[in-house]
This record gives C-alpha cells, structure tokens and sequence, in this order.
C-alpha cells in the first residue's frame, strides 16, 4: 500500500503538496502536519520495529509522546537519533528514518528465535544461570546479552548539532495547551497576569484536536487555534510549543526542552537544535492530560492493535483510518466514541466489545458484544482477526483497545508525592502534597470530560487571581457539553491462552508478573526491577497502572494496597546534548589568560591549562627541537644572567582595615601583626584540622593594608575561607578583603642581572640597590616614565629577583619593554616548566607537595606555627597521628646514576625490600631534570627524610617495571644558604 | 533450590509455575545472636559471611522497607579497587577478589563484568598523582595500568582527543574494575544468607534500641521488640538518623547524589571511563543504557533527589569528554542519600555502646566495597577484631588525627 | 634612564559589532574602585561621598548614579554600586571625568574615609544596546532582567563566569566580567546575540 | 533551588557555595582546657538532622556574603535566610540572634 491510500479525510491538515520521506530506504509521501506515525499509518505501513526482549513485531500503539512500540532511528550519519518516537516526530520533506532493534529485514528478524524459547527467557532467568563456567560470562554469554540488547545505535560521532539554554520568569505557568490549559491561559493572560504557557506539541489544543466536539459554538480545534491567535497577541502572554516540561525541582524551578528545529531538514537552518528552558515560576498550574491504557489479553500486541484514543486521534486530526476494518474493545464510555467517529468517517467498524453488561446509550450501528472480550488475537506481522471468550472470530486489522484513561500526574510526583487512587476513575490521581505553589486542572486532576476540564482551568485562573489580589473583569468559563466517560475497571481477561503483554517495549507479560509474586518480588519496586516492568524508554506511561492492577490481582489485593510507584524527571526523555549546552569542546569552561598571553603567542610559546588558566610552558627558538632543549636553556640563562616569567596567575587579596594584622596572624599559622610596612614575608595557611592549606607572600603596604597573595590553584577557595572567617568567626574585627588578581600584571625577574635590568625599568628617584631595596621589601613606584607599578623583592627560583606588578592593561606592553632592555643581558623569558625546575632545584614545595594530605611538619616547616597565638588549624594539628616520629618529610632525590631519569610518583623502598606495601617509606612528588647539576633530580616525602640524608633507597614504579637507586640529600639543591637572592 | 540452566530448562518445562520464593518472608523471633539493621547490600552480605564464615546463623536482618531499596538499588554500578591510601587500598582489593567469586559462592548470577575501568588525566600533576596511585595499588597486589593518549584512544577512540577545553593526555587503566548488576547483587546476598537459615525481615522499621546496664541488647521495631546478644547498625544514608537514636554523633553528614540511565543502546562504550577535568563516569549496562554519574549536589539532604545545576553539570562533563553521546537521551534520574564522611572514607567499627557495632560513612563508593564490607564486619561482630584490611576505619581516627583522606580536602563532607 | 611610556591594551581589543540589530561595543575606558567602608565608618563616608559627587552609599543591588552636574550631562558618567553590604563599586565611563588618574584623584577626596582598591583593570566591559538585547541575555542570565531599573545592579554568573550587570537604559545593559577571562566572556554574549529570536 | 537573599531577593543557589552546619560559626576557645576535645567535637561531629538544619551558604557568584539558610533536609523548604555576619555579631555581643 502507498501514496496515503489510508488517509480518509483531510482532518486538520491542509491540503497542500505533498512531502515526501523515506522509511526503511523505501519513499513516502505525507502532509504537512503529519507525524510519522501518522504518515506511515496513512501509507498503510503498520509494521514498524520490534521489541527488546522477544523481538516480537511492532507497530504504532499510540498518537503521543507515550508511545512505547514506534521507535526508529531518525536522520542519517552523525544526525542520526536512536530511539525516536514515530508518534511525536514531525514530518517534513526528506526525512528519513529506519527501524530498529532487528537483524536482517524488520519483516525476517533472525532474533525473533527469542520469541520461540521465551518459556526459558522468563523474568530473572539471567540471574539464575550464565556462571559456569566462571570466565565464560565475559567472554560468551554477556556479549551476546549485549549485542541482543539494546535497542537504537548512536551515530557514534560527534553531535554536529548546537544546543543552546534559557533561563525565563514567570508568574504563573501553565503547563499543557489543552482544554484546561487554554480555558486558564485565556482567564489569567486576559487580567494581565505574566503568563508562560508551555505546549509540547508543535499544534497546541491537547484533546481537542483530536474529537469532534464543540466549544462556544464552535468545533474544538477551531476554538483552540482562536484561543492560541489571542494569546499570541497578550503582551503578558508567553507561549512556547513544541516545548516539554520535563521536570520540577525545588522553589518553583522548572526544566523545560523547546525543540527548535527537529522538524526542520538537516542544513536548512542555523538555529540551534534545542533550547534547555529553567523556568522560575512564581506559581504553577499543570494542565497535562491523561493517557489511556490498555487492557491484558493474549497476545495483545501485534502491530495493528493500539489504544482507542489514538486510533480516533489519527482519524480526527490527521484524517488517518489506522485500518480498513476497526473493532473496539473496552471497558468504559469513552471507547465507544472511536466507534462512533469511524463509523461517521465512513470506515467499516466490525464490532464494539465491551466488558461490561451494559451498554451506554450511544446511537451506533455496528455489531455489540456486551459483557464479552477478547482473548486473543492472529496475525504474524499485522493484525487480521481477534477471538472473543464467547469463541466469535472478528475480523480487523486494527484493534482499538481502552483500558481507561490514566491522569498525567507525573510532574505531581517530582518531589516525591504519592498520587492517590480513585475508584470511581480507576485512576491515580494526584495526591495531596503537590510541589509547592503548584495547582492542577483537567483531566490530570480527574476532570475527565471537556465541559468539566475548560471550566476547571478557568477557575483554577480565578482562584490565583483572587490569591494574587487581581480584580480584572474577565469573561465567563467557554461552554461546552459534558461526555460521558463512565468506566468499570477492567484489567486482565482470564485464562488466556496466548501471553498477555503489559510492557510492549521490554516484553514483560502477566505471566512475568506472576512469576515475580511466586519468587517473593512482591513489592512494586520488586517486581519492576524483577521483571523490568516500566523501565523502556517510555518510562511505563501505558504499562504502570495496568501492571499494579495485575499485580493486586494476583496477590488478591485492592491497588491501593499493592501499592503504587511514583515517577522521577524527565517526564520524557532529554538528549544529553541539550542537558550540556554550550558547554562541549573548547567552551566546556571559560579560558582564562594572563595579561602577557599575546605577547607570548609571538614569541614560540606553547601554552598549557592550568585549572582555568592557559599559562606558557616554554618558549621555543629557532633550532630547539625537544622542549627540553628550550627549558634548559631559559633555566640556566636565567641563574647566569636573568629570565622573566608571568606569574599574573597567583592569587592576589588585598586585605585592609584597622584589624587587618591582627585578622592574618588568626588565618595564617605565622606571625604577621610584626610584619613592617614596605616588607613581605613566606606566609603558611593551615585547614582548622590542622594540614596545609596554602602557602605564599605577603606585602604590608601600608599600617593597615596588606596584599597578601596564594597559589593559583586555590586562589579562589582562600578568599572563600578567608570571607568565612571574617563575616562568621571575627565580624567584630575591621577587615575587608578586595580580590585584586585580575588588576595587576605581575612579572618574576629573575637572575644575577634582574637588578641591572630593572634599573632600566623604574623611574628616578626609587633606589633598587640592595641597601636601598632589600631582600623581601616591597614598595609602590613608577615604572617606564610614569606607569604606576609595585616592586617585590622576592624569590621562587632562587635567584636574586623581584617581582614587578603594574596595572593589567599595562602587562603586554611590559614584556615588550622587558624584551628590549634584556637585549643587553641576553635575557630569556621563561615558561611554567622553566619555573618550576627552578623551584625543585631550589626545594620549594608547590602543588604536588601541598595536595592537601600534607603538615607543616611534613614539609619542616613545624616550627612556624606560631606558639605565641592562636591561628586557624593549630590546635587540632597537635593531634597525636599528626606528630609521629616517622612521619614524612620532604627531602631532595637524586639518581646513583646520573643517567638515569627519576619519576614522579615512585615510592620509595629500601633495597632488598618486597615491593609491597608493608616495605612502602614514601613517594616521589616532583622531578625535573636539573640542567644546572646536569642530573635528573626530585623532590619526595620519605620517613624519616632528614635523618637519612646520604642513605640509599629504591624509588620503584612498578607501573613501568622501573627502579631506580637514589641518594637521600637536602632539597635544597642550588645555593642552600641562600646567598644569591639576598646578593 | 540451586539454580542452574538445567533448572531453568526443567521449570521451563513447567510453565516455570515450580519456582520457590527467592527468600522467606519469616516473622521476627524473641531473640538473636546478631540483629543487622539495615537490609542492604553491606547488611545482607554481611548477614551472609556471618554465616557462611563464621557459623553464625541466628541471625536477623531488618530492613524498614524492601530489601535493597536503598542504595544498593541506586547506584552507578562500578567496582574498582583504585584507591591511594595504605589505610583504603587493600580494603578494596579484597572486596574485588571477593567479587570475583561471588557469583559462584551465592548460586546468583550478578553479572559481575571486568570490563575495566580509565580514569582520564588531563595534566602533568594528575598524572604524577595516577603514578602514585597506580603503584600503591600495584604493591598491594591489584592491577594497574598507565595508559598514554594513544593508549586511551585504542580503547576510547570516540573521546574528544583534539578539541578538548582541557586535552586528555592520557589515563590509568584499572582491566579487572567493571560493573555488576546492583539488584543481582542485593538479592543474590540474601537468597545464599537466607538459604542459611538467616531470617530477613522486611517492612521492620528500628525506632529505638534497648540498653540495659550501659550496654545495647536489642532493638524495638515496628513489629515488636527483637532481643539480641550484638546490634550491628548498617543503614548508610540514615547512619545519622539511626545513631542518634543510641545517642551518638558522627563524622557524617547525609548528601543527595544523582545518578543517570539513558535510553537503551547497541554497545558503544565497552568498560567504565572516568573525566579527569570535571565531574563525570560512565558505562554502559547489559541492557544498553548508559549509566552515568558526577558529583554530590552538595548540600545536606535525605530528599533522595537532585536539582538542576547538578544535572548539567555531569552532562557538561559527559558532552566534553565523549560529544558522541549528544542525541543519547537521558531516560531517567534519581538520587541516593549518602553518608558523606569527613575524611571521605568509612567505618567499621564498634561504638562506644557495648553491643553495638557501626558500619557506615560510605560517601558515593559503598557499592563497590559490598562483598568487603560485610566480610570486614561480619569479622568484627564474630571475633570483636577489626579485620587486617579495615584496622583504618575506626570512628576515633579524628581525634587521634590518623585520617584516611585521600583527596586531601579536609574536615568537609561535600569535597571528598 | 628613561623608557617609553608604557602603552595599554583592551581586554577585548575595542570590539564594536552589530549583530541581529543590537550594538555590541567594549568599554574601553572607564575607571573602577572599590570601596569598601570602614566599620563605623558609614556616615563619614556617606557625607565625604555627598560633598564630592552628591552621592551616597547605595543598598546592596542598587546602584546611584551621580546628580553632580560635572557627571551628569551623561547619565550614567559617574555610578556607585552597591556590591556588598560593607563594599561598592565606584564606576566611571567617561574618559574625561576626572582630571588626573582616577584612583590617586578619589584616594585624595577620600582620604580615610574609605578603604580603596583600584579594579579599573579587573574588569572587561562591553555595552550592549539594541532590540534583542533582553532576548539574548536570557540565554546565559538566571537573572529576571526584565525587572531591572536603571538603578538594578547584580553580580552573578553567566556561562561559568562572573558578570556584573547593569540596565541603564531599557534597550541597554552594561556587563563587566573579569578581564582573564575576556574572550570567552564575549563569545558567550556574542553567541548569545547571534542566537537570539 | 532558590536562596531569597535577605538583601537581593530570590537568587539561583547554583550562585552559591556550600558549607555546612551552622554551628561551624562557633569556634571554640583555644585557650580552653579541653581545647582539643572541643575543636574535634567543632570540626567533625555533625547532628546532620533529617528535618530543619540552619547551615551555610556563601554568595560566591554575587555579594560575597555569607548567609545562614534554615532549610528542611527532608524537603529542601527554605524557612530563613539571614546574613550570617549579623547573627555572629548578635551572638558576640551578648544578644540572640533572631
């Protein structure tokens, strides 16, 4: 069959040129406004996938975004999207699409062999077999479980699509354009409320776009699109279609995803695929619906058989019979409506079997069968006949099955409220602790028929007006008839013979669900888990309530009693993609660069992340071909004559107040409040349990201000604690803290020459000899011809060098000022490995070493923990297993045999020790290869370290088969009294 | 009954209409050896090694709800024994060995898969902490591996190798880490401790314990007063809640973490892979749902779910390491209340309480240390001495300062 | 010896752009200390700031622009924003507004009055004004910017980043981000603004 | 989640950062004799109540200000906020906070 010879009527869709798709390599036409669910139905196609367990045969069960059998695999190459509802996805010219979850043709899946040897598939039966032999689950059975499960592919390459996020406020949500929804939309966008109503389909209306009944004198759909052209023109009013709210979290904070352009052809755009909307709404009114639900008989599954609200669907709003023959079996009023509908439409109904003895009054045709059911069915790929219990064959190819109607209280359920049961509706609907300022209207709330649902969100609008203080004069609720919706539950029909599916996607059958009762998976959450009931892609939404009743009635129980499982986010699900936004490749995090980045991209740096930073490594020149070749030459340049490196990167606070010394001797375990103005000092940061925090220097500028600066690593997490202990421990002392790290450039100069260098730099009267500009001195000057800058005479490397700070808009043209007056000492910038080779052959511990498990003691430096006053961390770092004799202590490494490279990370044994655990003395933290001593040499905790100065250990790094005899020596590798930087 | 493939085919047979119950539903008696509270996977195991290790077998196991309804039953489902410190990491390596006989031991199959596990680095410093830590774990005889790029890509070769914020420069391979069936695992404990004679009874909730003379003899529940010779409390993620009711405070406090399923797939990412740059791990089920996870969401909580921020943020880091999993579509989220301790490691101890026993503090890794757990414990009720492997994890170490912190973040729960 | 004065590069290198109809331009020049106020130190600092700019201490969120007529040809010449309860931003964006080097100039008005800290280089700035600008925004702002005055300022973060924001126009904001992180500071509101509809 | 700043109304708690029981702010006595069994107490103990729990927040993303939130574990409902400086200085200067 083909070219729409299914389509009856041109329901709501234009009747304009046809587009055309392909499905399966094979071409389609459709309207637009169809679904693919709806133009395959229109094209005859009926057979669409197969299902997960059982490779059973698929069709369409559904109009919505319940559906749990249609699911293809939309677009091609990387575009492609596994898993895709045919039921929600837009038609639009070119789309292609294929099934899924088959080997060989969807019509021959060779894995239908499943379906022959259920009886041994049963619920649980993996957990009962498969062991023996030991290895064979890896290696034999489990990827054939893999491979056979599943069910879509992804593209397995990169998402070529973009994805943007929002952030909207709102007074009042609406979730759902249905009856309920528009009725309050128009109620409270009309008295000026701040309105943002959220449809997730592209044609908003909900229900009544799907029956033939009246609104205020007009039909359904007309009155819902005449709603919507209003709404669009309030100021006040927001609508989003084609958008889902998918979850509700804490304070009114609403997830939400606007499909922007799923329905438009691949390339035909720039927009983005979608939009992730958090909606923060003031207060909430979900509108959202029901779903129908089927009824358990044998093999109730074959495509061809689909929930009676759908079948009408297809018939009212896309003109599509979803067969030539239609029977309807059900157990309320509402089923009989799809009779109704085909019968007016001109397609042949073949019976109408209801469950209960009586039938309502409903003006039909066609052959009745009260008090009766279906209890099987046949057709292999499609749908032919169904057989009742009275023993008549009823010739259809497409069963319109309902179960009754289901209240879409998911979002109710979001913050862990329980829905309630309701006899009367033999629904759940939504219990009594709703999420907070959050009302419900419509069917969801069991206002099951149209007249009840318009006027319900009409007056669930009055009442937040009324709440809100709002004395707008409105019209009247729209008017509409109120229809029949009666139901008798009905859930399973005994005794049949063939299996009866509840879950169609994951293949659970009564007789799953009679297995997990027999084995003890009694409680819902059990029996799900057992069994998988509800855990498909469609998260159960046609399945859960039907499942329940199954259970309750094998345990002889009421629903309630049995229990009832309550959903969690996403209402449907979300890609991946959309969840992260813009945040992927290189805008995963924002790039911070300091102030020389520039300048150094001319010059051959190569750039290195460092947390957010970029930093340079090194510097390459012409001829270097190994990066070690340009790092030893910028360290050994810079200890001959003098090298200059950006280190903008460390953490810079100004700290200033009357109480600003006092505060620092609280936060820092040494003295401060001494400190004199013009002078820096080491300062070292305790945690209040007693290990290191930080460490780094500290300028007194004046009586009260200090800049005190820490690492780059925690440069943010020392002003948080420092924030803490001022506003939380000590409000009463004077303090303010100022981040300034962004405001300066800052430059190490280092080297015997720094000083000659600098002289070219600073401007007259400022007096940069030793006498006049000591060791660990700071001071505020001028800098080439007026810049404004400050000067520190401080030391990472070793070397006689300062630090020279000027305003960060200055920090490019510095280093062109630096690179031309270095000229005549040959001076070298210096990169971050530069740096810190420098820092290892002169033994100051950074990041490998101050990783948080570390104590002063540790690094020998116990003793500056003041004992005069009480600071952050002291008390607690007298705990006993932090002052053990053999505790760790930070010495220097170096290989017995100087060819030999150490490694960062290797522990330390003696020789002849088993390399375990029990023989472990401590680790390797940093290794460099010192192009000064012209050996590999390392920095490293070792017990005992400073008593053991001369001894010989192993450093073992059993991870490269390696170890390395090495020498115990001081860390201080270059100039151990000193000398040079106070020179 | 014994399960086999010739039982399934003999049941098969049958209509499977022949299957006992998986555990018997018994009513509490008087009087116990051991009473476990707590009905998950660390009570359940350790319910079963007390029985099957050391001959006790008077023993209850209450559970307030359904057994493995907590955290066992929600989680990302990956064993490892990659830990740093000499106080962790033979702890974890036990509980892997004993993984890896497990199924055979229980007669339940919990799929316990050896997929392997990467965590990625991304610089100089992580890697020189991986080499640390990977030779730890080699000297306490687990397995590592250092993995360059090039050896990440031959596993991973649909990682963003070159567009990345923060490039991958390489990874530590852990090849005997995997997965396990989390359910499997919960329900296979208790089907081999009941078919020992322990009773497990669910829907008992401990509202109190009964003291007599300064020591703890038993437990008052929903369904009556249980007496006990010993009251081993192991109820992570209501550690706090349970305790206080002996009066005792602990270095715990509760946190939500989310995890996440996507809908099912066709095998795509073979073993467990971690991001070294952000907060983000990841496998892929038997069934084909990608089961992923990040960090806590960072603020005290019983509410056994998330909010937003969280959400993205793991997608973030999912999007930045491997962006071919863009139109993979989470299917479901929900979250687990964990028992954040302030070093980030456990407890296995006894409390100051004379028969009474505390296991708990499991921060986001108990699910791992299942089978280690319940050994570890069932030896310190059986023999009142802390196994070899979990002599660290006492409730004092903060005082005495011995911390077993193997991030380094200090005294505060939501870090580690 | 004497050197060429130091020249001064912008964080975002003078970008001006129009995109979808909205002006995007850097704030190349502006001045931006921090004052914080010393405890007990309110009302002396309320009257230093009163005589010299007919100013006062805004609350924290609020900004007060400056009703001197020196300042107030263009509105928004001279701002103070209320950042935190003990510290505000004092922001000037007309190059000419002071006669000398606009720290050194409010160091000496303020004597100690006040503790300063100059953030002039902190900050990026870049003005936005057009049509779209509310409709871009919402796509990296958590804030309801809808609901901003001319007398609204925030700090908050967008896209992982710290952003101060201000309204002083409806059709216009003025954002200040850190001056590290600059560049993709202005890719998040470029893409923004590109992706706007 | 949303934190209403007592001064900047309802802000996005993504702007905030975490840190724990409010009784952090009460740091004890050094000088005590019992100091070291009064700092462990301080540091590591926690009531970690299923219920209300006044706690700490810091507006990193915004005015710097530490808060006091009182917020139920249980269902995430805020009750209070309070600038946690203002309920130090209360408590320092002999009076109780409200």
């Amino acid at each position: 069959m083909n070219n729409e010879s299914m389509r009856v009527h041109d329901g709501l869709l234009p009747d304009a040129a046809p587009i055309s798709f392909i499905f399966n390599e094979r071409k389609y036409t459709a309207r637009v406004g169809d679904t693919l669910a709806s133009a395959l139905l229109a094209n005859g196609q009926k057979l669409v996938g197969r299902s997960f367990k059982y490779h059973r045969p698929r069709g369409i069960f559904s109009a919505g975004p319940e559906e749990p059998s249609a699911l293809v695999e939309l677009r091609t190459g990387a575009h492609r999207e596994p898993n895709t509802r045919a039921t929600v996805t837009e038609v639009f010219a070119g789309l292609e699409a294929s099934s899924q979850n088959h080997i060989g043709p969807l019509g021959f899946d060779v894995m239908a062999i499943n379906d022959a040897l259920s009886t041994f598939l049963s619920a649980g039966f993996y957990y009962k077999t498969f062991m023996w032999p030991k290895a064979f689950w890896e290696k034999l059975y489990e990827p054939i479980i893999r491979a056979a499960a599943g069910l879509g592919k992804l593209s397995v390459q990169e998402d070529p699509d973009t994805y943007e996020k929002g952030f909207l406020h709102t007074d009042l949500l609406i979730i759902g354009a249905g009856p309920a929804g528009l009725s309050a939309a128009l109620a409270a966008g009309r008295a000026g409320v701040k309105v943002l109503l959220v449809d997730e389909d592209f044609l908003p209306g909900g229900r009544l776009n799907l029956e033939r009944f009246d609104i205020d004198g007009q039909s359904s759909a007309q009155w819902a699109s005449n709603a919507m052209a209003e709404l669009t023109t309030l100021p006040n009013v927001r609508v989003l279609t084609r958008t889902t709210v998918y979850g509700v979290y804490d304070h009114g904070i609403y997830g939400a995803l606007e499909r922007v352009s799923d329905h438009l052809p691949t390339g035909s755009h720039d927009k983005p695929r979608q939009i992730l909307w958090r909606i923060y709404a003031k207060r909430s009114l979900l509108c959202s619906g029901a779903t129908e639900r089927s009824i358990a008989f044998g093999n109730n599954d074959r495509p061809g058989i689909m929930l009676a609200g759908a079948a009408r669907a297809y018939l009212n709003r896309f003109g599509v019979s979803p067969g030539k023959q239609i029977a309807v079996f059900t157990n309320n009023d509402d089923g009989w409506r799809t009779a109704v509908d085909f019968q007016a439409a001109g397609v042949e109904v073949t019976a109408v079997i209801d469950t209960r003895s009586i039938a309502p009054p409903v003006d039909i045709n066609v052959p009745v069968f009260m008090g009766n059911r279906v209890c099987d069915t046949a057709g292999r790929l499609a749908l032919h006949s169904v057989t009742l219990t009275s023993g008549e064959t009823i010739y259809c190819d497409c069963l319109a099955v309902s179960g009754g109607w289901s209240p879409n209280v998911h979002l109710t359920c979001h913050q862990r409220a329980r829905p309630i049961w309701d006899d009367t509706l033999a629904a759940f609907v939504p219990g009594t602790d709703l999420p907070a300022e959050m009302q419900v209207a419509g069917a969801v709330n069991g206002d099951m028929d149209l007249a009840s649902a318009l006027n319900a969100g009409h007056q669930s609008a009055l009442s937040i007006l009324k709440n809100t203080g709002n004395n707008a004069k409105i019209p009247p609720a729209p008017q509409a008839n109120a229809e029949s919706s009666r139901i008798t539950a009905f859930w399973q029909v005994p005794d049949c013979l063939g299996r009866a599916w509840i879950d169609l996607q994951n293949d659970v059958t009564t007789k799953d669900l009679q297995l997990s009762h027999r084995e003890g998976f009694r409680s819902v959450e059990h029996a799900k888990r057992y069994t998988t009931l509800g855990m498909a892609t469609d998260q159960g939404k046609t399945s859960n309530v039907l499942g329940l009743a199954v259970m309750a009635d094998i345990a002889g129980q009421t629903i309630p009693q049995t229990g009832t499982t309550i959903f969690r986010p996403p209402y449907t699900p979300i890609p991946i993609g959309a969840l992260a936004g813009r945040s992927r490749g290189k805008h995963f995090r924002p790039t911070r660069l300091p102030p020389s980045h520039n300048w150094a991209s001319t010059q051959g740096g190569s750039f290195v992340e460092v947390g957010a930073w970029l930093r340079a490594q090194w510097f390459t020149q012409a001829g270097e071909t190994h990066w070690r070749q340009s790092v030893d030459r910028e360290v050994l340049q810079t200890r001959k004559s003098v090298g200059y490196c950006d280190v903008t990167t460390l953490g810079k606070i100004d700290v200033q107040g009357r109480d600003a010394a006092q505060f620092l001797d609280k936060v820092y375990a040494n003295t401060f409040s001494t400190l004199k103005v013009g002078r820096v000092r080491y300062g070292l940061m305790l945690r209040e349990d007693g290990f290191v925090m930080d460490d780094g220097t500290t300028a007194r500028l004046a009586e009260h201000h200090f800049l005190m600066t820490t690492t780059t690593a925690n440069a943010v997490s020392v002003f948080r604690h420092m924030e803490f202990c001022r506003q939380c421990l000590w409000p009463t002392l004077d303090v303010h803290l100022v981040s300034a790290t962004e405001q300066w450039a800052q430059y190490a100069i280092a080297g015997p020459n720094s000083r000659r260098l600098l002289e070219a730099l600073v401007d007259e009267p400022f007096d940069i000899s030793n006498e006049g500009f000591p060791f660990m001195e700071c001071a505020t000057l001028t800098v080439c011809n007026g810049t404004p800058a400050r000067l520190f005479r401080i030391s990472f490397s070793g070397e006689l060098a300062f630090e020279l700070a000027v305003p960060a808009r200055y920090g490019h043209a510095l280093m062109d000022a630096l690179a031309e007056h270095g000229k005549a000492f040959d001076a070298v910038p210096y990169g971050l490995e530069a740096l810190g080779v420098m820092r290892i052959e002169k033994g100051h511990a950074a990041g490998n070493e101050l990783n948080g498990q570390t104590t002063a003691a540790n690094l020998g430096l116990g003793r500056m923990v003041s004992a005069a006053k009480d600071c952050i961390g002291k008390t607690l770092s007298t705990r006993p297993a932090l002052n053990t004799n053999d505790a760790n202590q930070l010495v220097g490494f170096i290989p017995v045999d100087s060819q030999q490279s150490l490694r960062a990370g290797a522990h330390f044994i003696d020789e002849g020790a088993p390399l375990t655990l029990a023989s472990d003395q401590g680790w390797m933290t940093s290794v460099a290869y010192s192009p000064s001593l012209q050996t590999s040499i390392g920095l490293g905790f070792i017990r005992h370290g400073q008593e053991r100065m001369g001894d010989q250990v192993l450093a073992s790094s059993p991870l490269h088969n390696e170890q390395i005899a090495v020498t115990i020596v001081s860390p201080h590798f270059v100039d151990p009294q000193g000398e040079r930087l106070r020179a | 009954m014994r399960y086999s493939a010739f039982q399934i085919f003999k049941q098969g047979l049958t209509g499977n209409k022949h299957w006992p119950k998986t555990w018997r539903t018994p009513d509490p008696a008087q009087q116990y050896d051991v009473i476990i509270v707590g009905g998950g996977g660390h009570g359940l195991a350790t319910a079963h090694y007390l029985a099957k290790e050391h001959g006790i077998t008077n023993v209850a196991v209450l559970e307030k709800g359904w057994l493995g309804g907590g955290n066992i039953g929600r989680n990302t489902t990956i064993i490892r024994s990659n830990y740093l410190l000499p106080e962790n990491e033979p702890f974890y390596e036990l509980s892997m060995k004993l993984w890896e006989g497990l199924e055979q031991d229980i007669n339940y199959n919990a799929m316990v898969s050896q997929r392997g596990i990467i965590n990625l680095y991304h610089s100089d410093s992580q890697r020189d902490a991986y080499v640390r830590r990977g030779n730890a774990m080699l000297m306490a005889g687990a397995d590592a591996v250092l993995l360059d790029r090039e050896g990440v890509r031959a596993q991973y070769p649909f990682l963003d190798f070159d567009n990345a914020r923060f490039p991958i420069r390489g990874g530590l391979w852990q090849p005997r880490a995997g997965t396990v069936r989390h359910d499997a695992v919960a329900w296979g404990y208790a089907h081999a401790a009941d078919s020992r004679g322990v009773d497990i009874i669910q829907n008992c909730e401990v509202n109190g314990f009964i003291m007599e003379d300064g020591k703890c003899v038993g437990v008052n529940s929903t369904r009556g007063s249980i007496r006990a010779k010993k009251v081993a409390v192991c109820v992570a993620g209501s550690s706090g809640r349970v305790m206080s009711m002996a009066g005792l405070r602990l270095p715990i406090e509760s946190h939500v973490l989310q995890a996440f399923v996507s809908e099912g797939l066709k095998p795509v990412i073979p073993g467990v892979i971690t991001y070294g740059a952000g907060h983000f791990y990841i496998s892929q089920s038997d069934k084909g749902g990608l089961v992923f996870g990040g960090d806590i969401d960072g603020y005290n909580s019983y509410a056994q779910r998330g909010n937003l921020p969280t959400v993205e943020d793991v997608c973030e880091g999912g999007m930045a390491m491997m962006p071919v999993i863009g139109r993979a579509r989470l299917l479901r989220m929900w979250g687990g209340i964990m028992d954040m301790s302030m070093d980030g490691s456990p407890f296995i101890d006894h409390t100051s309480i004379p028969g009474l026993y505390f296991n708990g503090g499991w921060c986001y890794g108990g699910f791992k240390a299942t089978p280690a757990s319940g050994w570890c414990y069932a030896h310190l009720i059986a023999t009142e001495q802390p196994h070899e492997t979990a002599k660290g994890m006492r409730l004092d170490r903060f005082k005495s300062g011995a911390v077993m912190d193997e991030r380094g973040a200090g005294a505060q729960p939501n870090l580690h | 010896m004497l050197s060429q004065p130091l020249y001064a590069t912008a964080p975002l290198a003078g970008y001006r752009q129009t995109i979808n109809g909205t002006l995007a331009q850097e704030i190349e020049h502006f001045s931006l200390i921090a004052i914080s106020i010393p405890d007990g130190g309110h009302e002396s600092l309320n009257a230093a700031l009163e005589s010299h700019w007919q100013l006062s201490l805004p609350e924290t969120g609020t900004c007060i622009r400056s009703s001197d007529r020196a300042f107030a040809q263009n509105s928004s010449s001279l701002v103070l924003f209320g950042m935190q309860t003990d510290q505000c931003l004092l922001v000037s964006t007309a190059a000419s507004a002071f006669e000398q080097d606009p720290f050194e100039h409010v160091q000496q008005l303020l004597g100690d009055a006040a503790y300063l800290t100059d953030q002039s280089d902190s900050y990026a700035a870049l003005d936005i004004q057009g049509p779209t600008v509310l409709k871009a925004m919402e796509r990296i702002c958590t804030l309801d910017l809808e609901t901003f005055t001319a007398s609204t300022v925030a700090r908050t973060a967008m896209e992982h980043l710290s952003v101060i924001v201000e309204r002083p126009e409806n059709d216009r904001l003025r954002l200040y981000s850190p001056r590290s992180s600059a560049s993709s500071f202005l890719h998040a509101v470029t893409t923004s603004l590109a992706l706007a509809y | 989640m949303l934190i209403n700043h007592p001064q900047l109304g309802p802000r996005d708690a993504a702007e905030f950062v975490y840190l724990g029981d409010a009784s952090l702010m009460h740091r004890p006595d050094a000088q005590s004799p019992t100091a070291a069994e009064e700092f462990h107490d301080y540091l590591h103990l926690r009531d970690n109540p299923a219920g209300v729990h006044r706690e700490l927040w810091y507006h990193e993303q915004g005015d710097r200000a530490w808060l006091i939130v009182t917020r139920n574990t249980l269902t995430h409902e805020i009750t209070n906020v309070q600038m946690a400086r203002d309920v130090a200085l209360a408590e320092q200067q002999g009076h109780v906070a409200s």
